[in-house]
């Protein structure tokens, strides 16, 4: 007996301790405070279903407890047999009927929400981008608007934004718990959803597909901007020019670098479509490097230097002549003046 | 193959009849080693997965090592600890629950093993040989399709390989029950472990097929250029998806079915009442297995398929809650009114029922397409699929074997030992994957290499990790237990629970070889209970002593299997240089020569005779 | 169980294929197999479905098939399903030469059956340069068709290596089931066939 | 000797039983053969697609019929549980096909 008693609560500690976890998680990264249309939507749901499942819950160990309180062999029962009962057909109809009732509860807000997300009538008249997901980063290309960036993706607050989803190479999986669910990136199709952001901010996105050795590292961030300032950004983002003159030396010698090395081979600045990189434009507002690392010249450095130790598998590694920690210096300079826009992550941040 | 040999036989005696047996138990138990074996090899990839896990972006191993510790330990506890224990306990079990003397097809049970043992091999020797695969368990393509090396190739070949030998013994219990029952042993007096062994026989049946030609498919476009996959040349990467699940969701109940039947068995047993809802168990049971088979697109609900099929799959997949319900209510009805005594294997059995319904829960939650869009492929996934899977599945294994260890190998396990394993591993498991679900929703995919400081993780995944210690020290006492008992522990009488109930308890610990000197009459559900209830100590004869007939022991399983192996081989390397296709045909010559060696030298057995039958001790 | 499996079968009305609990359990494995068989073609034949049209600049179904021959090879298939009922009805009946010759006739048809096969496949590869590799579409009618001819061959050797073996025995109750699921494991081949005409075939050509 | 008489009584009803049953399945084959042409007429006779599919799909269903239940005796006793599996089959067989030929392609 006691045991049992201990087993629970050993149990009931556990749930407690992990509900007081679940309580700080991190803020814009969590599932279990939305702030966007798919979230919210996926939250209704989720508490309902814990509502149900509690209650069943407690129904079973209900039952178990008394059971195992009230039938256990008692001294001197060694040779008590009890009654064989074959069953009930009362009690067998009861226990088919509540899950049936109980499943319906679920099926019909889960089959309306299913609906209401997959609609995209509303698609024309919003802003449409194409994501691309590439091992390891994440592309984006405002449809109609000659914009091109990478891993931040910006977008105005209480609007639909209706995002065309694809992948490059294998398949990645689209998700920023704060704001909505995920949707796969295949190769071979396009994908369509909308997020809705209800608070400005910058929003943790993760890839959620495995998708090779960095698939942990693929994250990406959804900055999200009133729609003032998004529309200012749009403005500086058409309006990028490519050639502009780097404002120092060490810049302008990073530049130089930059070009010689061919690193426009593979990575665009302005709305140039090569996308076989990250698109570089407005770099200096980037929320992080790779991806992962604090935005400084130091970690711009040391992922020049070597992104394989960063990004084990990246597309980089060993497609440039390798940099002097000079060179590289150089060219991070140059990178971290590239700044394109008004609109930045802080802007989300007020 | 004499009876009453006891005199001690030779090492290479003892290793000949291993290799050549086709004896029902002895494979039981052949399954059951070999898979304990993989259990560990799994069990120390949890581990490793668990130390990188401890801390936030911690270096313990290499990102490509993390994909391969997932994916041999995903595979290896499904295909080759989970799924062998409960075939080798099928195995040892039903043809005794049924009053049977062995299986349909002793000779193909024995190909059976060997077929999944050597495939085990085979995709444990990847580690070897430049690597092991590495696109997760579930190898989605093109992943799957474009990972360098020759890992996801020994995946294919190795699970190619078992898989076959998975469906040969499908079919072979499927046969062994419609038509070896014995006198009286009609269908609804079948035990409920028979029934599920029956019913995961069947999904074993239809699901592999779908995964033999997803691999097909896979091994082709690896290893010879086709383009199912390859969207260049119009492939379509989602086909392996659905073949992957149309298997893959059956593959869940293949492992739980047969657990829901030893708790079936077990319940009664310790509660000494017969299991209350006997029809409407076999009929849950059907349903699951009928409903299971078309809900595999709840793995797939960000792919993409539209809102259509999300919502059928859906409410498809939560329907199946309905069945399972209707059995945990009859487990608790048998129970009540019972009078409970709580050895190791109760214990096993009481800890399933919260612990799976929490899993099935947290399953039906999946379910709700709309919060799957969040949970997919995050820890909440992990989260879920541990507790049903060893909340349900390897909770049933253990209590099973705690259970039938007499029966399979003659002695009680000691229990003080089990009793104590259980409450660590118990512990353990609860602390481990409780928390993942929390993981999860706080923004923890899956298939991390290392999570991110400062994002809320660190906690919850050292708990886990904890936990999976005190899982391994769970384990390891049970294993201690096992070696104490074999060496010190005491010979089982044929019933040492004393309230035995199906045949298996009326036959000696271990039975003879023949299983059953004469068929025994069977009079009812629950055939020894009666029995026992009318004063019979022991069944009455459906027969009187006669010749019993006998198959023989052939080592032709093992060299078709070595051949195949060979073969396998071959495809993987003839990649890097034609001239391995030797191997293959080297490989196929063994294979097909053994098996015309098969068809055309007549096996008819032999008889133990009367005489010899009557010496024998009862 | 059956003690003596030389068993007259003169004296027996019973279906010589099931009249020992050997015979009965090998009957219904290979139904039972045929039942997982029926979901591994259904696989391939869905894979087939959603590849059909994926050319990738390829010949496409309409450009490739001829009905002529693929009709000759239905007949061909259709025929041999008959003669083995045939071989069957003399097995029943006891007449082992009888049955022999019927089997040897299906095992001919199959063999006809089978270098259609190879014509065909031959002549898309050297002609259209179609091969496996072609395409997706390629890829998914090689596998399907191929592992319907992989299915045949595999029963020719299986019944060819069961009329030597058991040329010079005769009928017994030991043999009888094994030319009984051979039969049915043919017809099942049939079934297959049935339907790659049909949608692999004909649909390919209706445009 | 009366055992005799009996079993070759029960034979000769056996094999007449036998010859009736071949005489069947003659007409099926018959039968069979002439589905065949009809569907390789049909699209021969390159008729609208809309009727020439379902309709060779269906002759192609109803010929496999007469395969499982004549030729391969699933209609005769002894073969219950056979059916049910064979039918289960066709069911996943089924559910696999409309899967792929629908939502494999968005
Ligand atoms: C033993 C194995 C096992 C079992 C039994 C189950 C049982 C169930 N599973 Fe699970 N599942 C897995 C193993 C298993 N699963 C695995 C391995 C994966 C992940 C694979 C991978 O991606 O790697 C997975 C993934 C998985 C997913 C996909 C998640 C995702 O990737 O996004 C879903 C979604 O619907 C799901 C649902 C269910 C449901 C509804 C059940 C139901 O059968 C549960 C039914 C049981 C109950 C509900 C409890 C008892 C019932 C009552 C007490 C009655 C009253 C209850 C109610 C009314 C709710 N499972
Ligand atoms: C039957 C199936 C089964 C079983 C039993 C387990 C058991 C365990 N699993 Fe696993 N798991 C899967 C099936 C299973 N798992 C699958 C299918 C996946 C998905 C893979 C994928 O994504 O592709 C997965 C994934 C998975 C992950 C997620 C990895 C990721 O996504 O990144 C984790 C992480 O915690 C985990 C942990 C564990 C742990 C701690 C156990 C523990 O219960 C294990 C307990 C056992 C032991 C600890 C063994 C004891 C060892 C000894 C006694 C040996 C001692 C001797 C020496 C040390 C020499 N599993
Ligand atoms: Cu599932």
């Amino acid at each position: 007996m006691s045991r049992w008693m201990g087993k629970l609560k050993v149990f009931v500690l556990l749930s407690f301790a992990a509900l007081v976890l679940s309580a700080c998680g991190k803020e814009n990264l969590t599932a279990l405070d939305p702030k966007g249309y798919g979230a919210q939507d996926a939250m209704n749901i989720m508490v309902l279903s814990i509502i149900v499942m509690v209650s069943v819950f407690i129904i079973v160990m209900l039952i178990y407890t008394i059971v195992l309180i009230r039938f256990r062999q008692k001294k001197g029962q060694e040779d008590y047999i009890p009654k064989q009962v074959e069953g009930n057909h009362t009690l067998e109809i009861v226990w088919t009927a509540i899950p049936i009732l109980l499943v319906l509860v679920l099926a019909v807000p889960t089959v309306i929400s299913v609906f209401d997300l997959a609609d995209t009538t509303e698609a024309s008249s919003s802003v449409n981008v194409e994501v691309t997901g590439n091992q390891y980063w994440w592309h984006f290309n405002y449809e109609g608007e000659e914009i091109q960036t990478s891993q931040d993706l910006y977008i105005p607050v209480n609007q639909k934004v209706y995002l065309d989803i694809q992948s490059s190479d294998v398949i990645h999986s689209f998700w920023v718990p704060t704001i909505s669910g995920k949707i796969d990136a295949n190769p071979e199709n396009v994908n369509t959803m909308f997020i809705e952001a209800y608070e400005e901010g910058v929003y943790w996105g993760k890839c959620a597909e495995l998708c090779g050795p960095s698939h942990s590292l693929m994250d990406f961030k959804v900055v999200v901007v009133s729609q003032e300032e998004f529309d200012a950004w749009v403005e500086d983002m058409k309006n990028v020019d490519a050639e502009e003159v780097p404002q120092d030396a060490v810049a302008q010698e990073g530049k130089e670098l930059f070009e010689a090395n061919n690193c426009m081979a593979c990575h665009a600045i302005g709305s140039s479509p090569v996308a076989t990189g990250p698109n570089l434009t407005n770099y200096a507002n980037r929320t992080s490097i790779a991806g992962i690392l604090e935005p400084s010249k130091e970690n711009m450095v040391e992922w020049l230097m070597d992104p394989e130790s960063i990004k084990p598998g990246n597309k980089m590694t060993g497609n440039y002549p390798s940099l002097s920690e000079d060179e590289a210096s150089s060219i991070a300079e140059y990178l971290m003046q590239l700044d394109h826009s008004e609109t930045t992550p802080d802007s989300a941040g007020n | 193959m004499s009876l009453a040999s006891t005199q001690k036989k030779s090492f290479g005696a003892v290793l000949w009849d291993y290799l050549t047996t086709v004896d029902h138990k002895k494979l039981g138990n052949m399954y059951i080693v070999a898979g304990a074996f993989f259990f560990i090899l799994g069990g120390i990839e949890a581990l490793v997965i668990r130390i990188q896990l401890m801390k936030p972006e911690n270096d313990f191993i290499s990102a490509g090592l993390y994909n391969e510790m997932i994916t041999m330990h995903g595979t290896t506890m499904i295909f080759f600890a989970a799924m062998p224990i409960l075939l080798g306990l099928m195995n040892a079990i039903m043809p005794l629950q049924i009053g049977a003397r062995d299986v349909a097809f002793p000779f193909l049970n024995s190909l059976g093993f060997w077929l999944f043992l050597f495939g085990g091999i085979m995709l444990n020797l990847s580690w070897f040989l430049g690597g092991a695969p590495d696109a997760g368990w579930t190898a989605y393509t093109p992943l799957s399709t474009q990972s360098p090396g020759h890992g996801v190739d020994f995946y294919v070949m190795g699970l190619q390989l078992s898989g076959a030998g998975t469906l040969i013994g499908g079919i072979n219990f499927l046969v062994t029950i419609v038509t070896m029952r014995g006198p009286g042993m009609t269908y609804m007096r079948m035990p409920l472990f028979t029934w599920t062994t029956f019913i995961a026989s069947i999904l074993i049946l239809f699901a592999f097929p779908a995964l033999t030609v997803g691999l097909f498919l896979l091994m082709f476009d690896r290893m010879f250029g086709s383009a199912f996959f390859d969207v260049a040349l119009g492939g379509n990467s989602i086909i392996w998806q659905h073949l992957f699940w149309i298997f893959g969701h059956p593959e869940v109940y293949i492992l739980i079915l047969p657990a829901f039947g030893i708790f079936s068995e077990i319940f009664p047993v310790f509660s000494k009442k017969r299991l209350f809802g006997y029809s409407s168990m076999v009929f849950a049971t059907f349903m699951i297995a009928f409903l299971g088979f078309m809900v595999w697109a709840h793995h797939m609900l960000t792919v993409g398929l539209g809102p259509v099929a999300n919502s059928i799959f859906a409410v498809a997949t939560m329907a199946i809650a309905v069945p399972t319900g209707i059995k945990i209510f009859n487990w608790l009805a048998t129970m009540w009114g019972g009078s409970i005594r709580i050895n190791s294997a109760m214990l096993w059995s009481l800890a399933f029922i919260p612990s799976f319904t929490i899993g099935g829960m947290t399953g039906v939650m999946l379910a709700t397409a709309t919060a799957d869009y969040q949970y997919h492929d995050t820890y909440f996934v992990i989260g879920h699929f541990h507790y049903v899977i060893v909340g349900g599945t390897l909770f049933g294994i253990l209590a099973g074997l705690h259970y039938w260890w007499p029966k399979l190998f003659g002695k009680v396990l000691h229990e003080g030992m089990g009793k104590i394993a259980f409450w660590i591993f118990f512990i353990g498991f609860h602390l481990t994957f409780f928390v993942q679900h929390f993981l999860g929703l706080m923004g923890m995919p899956r298939r991390y290499w290392v999570f991110l400081e400062n994002q809320g993780l660190d906690t919850g995944n050292l708990v886990s990790t904890i936990g999976a210690f005190l899982m391994t020290i769970g384990t390891i006492i049970f294993i201690i237990n096992i070696v104490y008992t074999s060496i010190k522990g005491e010979k089982a009488s044929a019933d040492p629970w004393g309230t035995g109930r199906t045949l298996e308890w009326a036959v000696s610990s271990p039975p003879p070889e023949y299983n059953f000197k004469k068929l025994p009459l069977v009079r009812g559900l629950d055939a020894y209970w009666i029995e026992k209830m009318d004063g019979n100590d022991k069944m009455t004869p459906a027969e009187p002593l006669v010749d019993i007939h006998m198959p023989n022991g052939s080592i032709l399983p093992v060299t078709m299997t070595i051949g195949f192996f060979i073969a396998s081989f071959g495809f993987i390397y003839q990649v890097d240089n034609k001239s391995w296709l030797a191997l293959v045909f080297i490989g196929f010559a063994i294979a097909l020569g053994s098996m015309l060696i098969r068809s055309l030298k007549d096996d008819h057995g032999y008889h133990i005779h009367k005489e010899d039958l009557e010496r024998e001790a009862d | 169980m059956s003690q003596d499996h030389s068993l007259n079968l003169k004296n027996s009305h019973e279906d010589p294929a099931k009249a020992t609990m050997e015979g009965k359990n090998k009957f219904l494995g290979l139904w039972f197999f045929l039942g997982g068989e029926t979901v591994l073609f259904a696989s391939f034949f869905a894979t087939y479905l959603s590849l059909r049209e994926s050319t990738a600049g390829g010949p496409t179904s309409q450009e490739l098939f001829g009905l002529e021959l693929v009709f000759i090879m239905t007949v061909l298939l259709l025929t041999s399903s008959l003669t083995s009922v045939y071989a069957i009805y003399h097995m029943k009946n006891n007449n082992f030469k009888k049955m022999q010759l019927w089997f040897g006739i299906t095992a001919l048809l199959g063999i006809a059956f089978l270098a259609c096969e190879i014509y065909e496949f031959a002549h898309y590869i050297i002609e259209y340069e179609f091969t496996f590799r072609s395409s997706a579409f390629g890829s998914a009618f090689y596998t399907l068709v191929g592992f319907h001819g992989g299915h045949v061959v595999f029963g020719l050797s299986w019944l060819i290596s069961l009329m030597v073996r058991n040329a010079k025995r005769g009928l017994s109750l030991y043999n009888a089931p094994k030319y009984n699921t051979f039969a049915i494991y043919w017809h099942f081949i049939d079934v297959v066939w049935v339907f790659i005409f049909t949608v692999v075939y004909l649909m390919g050509m209706v445009s | 000797m009366t055992d005799n008489t009996n079993i070759n009584k029960i034979n000769s009803y056996e094999n007449t039983r036998r010859k009736e049953e071949m005489k069947h399945q003659v007409i099926t084959f018959v039968l069979m053969i002439a589905f065949t042409l009809i569907a390789f007429l049909v699209v021969a006779a390159e008729l609208s697609r809309t009727f020439v599919i379902p309709f060779i799909l269906l002759l192609a269903v109803v010929q496999v019929g007469f395969q499982f239940y004549y030729f391969m005796h699933m209609k005769d006793k002894g073969h219950e549980i056979i059916s049910s599996l064979i039918f289960g089959g066709i069911w996943i067989a089924a559910v696999t096909v409309l899967t792929f030929t629908t939502i494999i392609w968005w």
